[in-house]
């Protein structure tokens, strides 16, 4: 069990009201939370230590250096890969976008000899999901649209779960890239990695996991896993905004050609053409946000000691009882509601309430839920809706908390005149 | 009232369930389309007017679309509110109602101006919402420019 | 004149001692260090009102939304531009890379019908400058490479100052981009912007400046100087790192394909393809630095409240200062010593004793300088070293601090015991 | 001694005026040769040597090179430490001198094993400079995997 009023204790935030009602805080799947001891790592490193990483001489760019790449060493073992594995990126986006253009610059003849083995002919087809996040979508549209590959999609069942029979009929020989995330940022359920992993290794397709939504409420062990590549967002995880995380297997983060050039990132620079550093500096052009990568070396410390495993057992609680509150309400569809490991999230539509009414309605209540499309319109469109409203837990939410929840989704429908 | 009641007003309520002027007009040729969306939470609003052959006077405002409460009361009581006005009548309320909408609960719309549309004066309060009572009008004021 | 005293005693940092000596910060070039004020914007940010931005309907989430559009509008107006024209980065090396790749974008068929006007064509030129950062020059290399282009460069006189004869001959028809440098960070001379802005309009070519090391130093009114597109970093001008800007004047912005794609930049997204928002958010896919975005409006505020007339002329005092202790210590070669206006930098050549020698040296003394290539590899080349000292001077430095570092460096060759 | 005497120790700074085995051999078949660079500060070493017929003991270990003082004096001192010793020798002391210049002051190097190299055992306080001092130990290690 999670002692969480002691956490919420480090959260300084929900102490908030909001319409002089208590903060009650559930759209950590959008951004979390950040308890004391994050901001604290920030602040004292930008008032004892601050100075430019990598590049200076001097004691305190040294002190800042140690900090920086203890912090690497840090959040890398913490999604269970060596150091020099972890590139930092602003987020997952820039993430999946750099591997979107790095593969491009492979397509282009950028690279190194092993990058041809990257690049991308006409014909060859990159499969994602219906069910994906914008961010693993278009830059794979994107991708396809530059070098002519074509772009497929593994689709989902009604109760939102992957078809593995089609997507173990869609990636064959033509396949390439296989990109997918870890669990929906809607659904919650937990993708069948194994499966989607082992489909790829067939065919010798390149697995992009976004590991998003399951790095701060699933022990995570990426190595294990087996996929060549995965991204993750700091903001998501109690950490800064800004930084995130490109975790790739050695021998791919070898072979694959810089994305953003610049300094930092180069051995030898003449006025036509740069030589490019190892991996994982060769993707780190630029000043690197190391006040927040300290926060989130500090975040993921906090996690740790708390234990990822006590954690999704809470969160999975949390959810059960979301689910069956909700499950009760006259009008009130749960979208993903299989019988699957999940996350602690929930989307839903209620019948006759457009979701931003509906997520309007709880706002008033101080209930702080996401409501929209959550990047991911074409699921919703599956579901033929254009919006929901999502209430996601973290490790800070309680019992009580989902209680509220339910007791005011139920007066949703009576205060906009919808009979039930 | 609640806070949420001076958003939610009854009048507001009553346009989103029974929206005016709902169901586009067949295009004609004096017809100015407008599709206008917003991308957040997919409200979309298609809306249709025309310009009397004295260049000046608005007709026939129609309008079609899905999204919440707010911007299909809104849509519903805009048109009812510049059917028959002129081009330029419907710019100043247009103007004058972006600057309320905007002003964070500091400038009423007067009843007498904006009939039925000034029950959407609380929604300048709730600032995310302040693009669902927009749309129809952006959409209007980007139609009227075609026109 | 500045009141240094109070200035200082808002970056908690400069209390610091380094091997037993108080810390005299010389490397605010590399990376600015951060006031009291910044911190707390961010801190009290996070304890709350943090939020995901332009995305929900809660209070929360309005009121973040509020805060960063607000510190848009702040930081858009320290630089002289109106609010929507501002895109945030994650720093100046992404606002160069968004650059490059958009307009790489642009001639692979990408974007709107006005994108087209960017598309590059084999033979089309591509003018940089030989003082550039890496920064403002790989990105450029790797664009030429991607489409044919040809790049080329301004040749720099032997005292740093740009040849504009050159430039003149230089820029031509097939000239279709100029990227140069507000001020180079190596020799710390202010370029003649407005003259190669002309040089580029008679042309029709874009122009790209970047004002990492101007913005923090010097008034700076990027629609006056009537450049196209700007780019600078917050971490270099007291704000937080993992945020930066990228200016475009309005209709260049708007031809422009966009870079990352992902969420919140998008208005229709199906499985296969995506439409997309107009500037600024076109080119703001997945969560944004909002913490850092606040810290920045922050940092200007502060720079603001100070004034930046009367900054620059504090740190062009100490720059002259600085110039007249050490050219008089013998073998000491200043690089960049025109007679021209500047900022408060100098890099510095020690007759016999490398760079690093002498940055230790100075560090033994509590005097943080960088030393290495600065990021600028040709540069150094042109001047037959691979590498130089920089002393970087800020609001917050001191005439004492200048002359102690003055007197520490009479003292490096003795101790490395080179003759003079 | 000051903090700063313990890194930059009179041997130092004389191998680094007076370079042992600088100047590349010519390259005959059995030599190896490596380059490496130090990106951030430019410090370049190019080293070269062979084994012998025996398969075992490294000879003619040359260098060329610019760079800090402690890259330099650090090659003039690996290149007489080495030279005649077995390859399996230099594995080990390659590894023993980069696990105490890693050891942030904690590992000294023992004169008797390392010779004028032991100098460099201050170095390992200094983070920022341990890839100065490495550089030739690399090259080294490159070359000899090459040979
Ligand atoms: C002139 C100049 N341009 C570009 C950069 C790159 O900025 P950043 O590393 O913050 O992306 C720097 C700083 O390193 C610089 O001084
Ligand atoms: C599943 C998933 N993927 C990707 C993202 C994008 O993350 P970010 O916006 O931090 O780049 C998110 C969050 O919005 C997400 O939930």
């Amino acid at each position: 069990m999670l002692d969480v009023a002691r956490i919420r204790a480090d959260f300084p935030i929900l102490g908030e009201t909001v319409n002089g009602r208590p903060l009650v805080y559930l759209d950590s799947a959008a951004t979390s939370q950040k308890p004391r001891q994050v901001l604290q790592a920030e602040y004292d490193f930008l008032t004892h230590a601050n100075a430019a990483v990598h590049r200076g001489a001097h004691t305190l760019a040294a002190e800042a250096t140690d900090l920086f790449e203890d912090a690497r060493a840090t959040v890398a073992g913490f999604v269970g890969a060596p150091a020099e594995q972890l590139v930092w990126t602003s987020g997952a986006t820039m993430g999946l976008n750099l591997l979107g253009y790095a593969i491009g610059n492979a397509t282009a003849g950028r690279g190194g000899a092993d990058s041809a083995s990257l690049a991308l002919r006409p014909g060859d087809e990159i499969v994602t999901t219906a069910i994906e996040h914008h961010a693993n979508l278009i830059p794979w549209q994107e991708l396809a649209a530059r070098t002519g590959a074509t772009l497929r999609h593994v689709p989902a069942r009604a109760d939102g779960t992957l078809d593995l029979d089609a997507a173990g009929d869609l990636i064959g020989p033509r396949t390439r890239v296989v990109a997918f995330t870890h669990v929906s940022n809607v659904l919650g359920i937990v993708n069948p990695v194994a499966e989607l992993v082992a489909l790829a290794a067939e065919v010798g397709a390149i697995t992009v996991m976004d590991a998003c939504q399951s790095a701060p409420h699933l022990p995570l062990d990426l190595a294990a896993l087996g996929v060549d590549f995965a991204v993750f967002s700091g903001h998501k995880m109690l950490g800064p905004y800004g930084v995130g995380g490109l975790y790739g297997r050695a021998e791919r983060l070898e072979a694959l050609p810089p994305f953003l050039t610049g300094g930092s990132m180069i051995t030898t620079v003449t006025l036509d053409s740069a030589e490019y550093l190892p991996p994982p500096q060769r993707f780190e052009a630029g000043t690197q946000p190391v006040g927040p990568a300290i926060g989130l070396a500090a975040a993921v410390r906090y996690l740790d000691e708390v234990g990822l495993d006590r954690i999704h057992a809470h969160e999975q609680a949390l959810a059960a009882r979301m689910r069956a509150g909700l499950i009760e309400i006259p009008g009130i569809r749960l979208l993903g509601d299989a019988d699957a490991e999940r996350v602690g999230l929930w989307a839903f539509d209620v019948d006759g309430v457009h979701a931003h009414d509906a997520g309007q309605f709880l706002d008033d209540r101080g209930i702080a839920v996401r409501v929209g499309h959550h990047c991911a319109a074409p699921l919703h469109r599956q579901y033929g809706i254009t919006a929901s409203v999502r209430a996601s837990v973290a490790l800070y939410n309680t019992a009580d908390e989902v209680d509220e929840l339910v007791d005011a989704v139920r007066g949703i429908r009576a205060y906009f005149g919808v009979e039930s | 009232m609640s806070e949420l009641d001076t958003l939610y007003r009854e009048l507001i309520l009553d346009h989103s369930k029974h929206p005016q002027h709902f169901g586009l007009a067949e295009a004609e040729g004096a017809h100015a389309t407008s599709h206008q969306k917003n991308p957040v939470c997919g409200d979309e609003i298609t809306l249709r007017a025309r310009v009397d052959t004295d260049g000046e006077t608005i007709r026939d405002v129609t309008w079609e679309g899905s999204g919440c409460s707010i911007s299909q009361a809104s849509a519903s009581m805009l048109s009812e509110l510049v059917e028959g006005q002129t081009r330029t009548e419907a710019a100043t309320l247009i103007e004058g109602f972006r600057e309320a909408l905007r002003s964070r609960g500091q400038i009423e719309l007067d009843e007498d101006v904006y009939g039925d549309a000034a029950a959407l004066t609380g929604v300048s309060k709730f600032s995310a919402r302040v693009k669902c009572a927009m749309l129809a009008w952006v959409a209007l004021e980007d139609a009227l420019a075609r026109a």
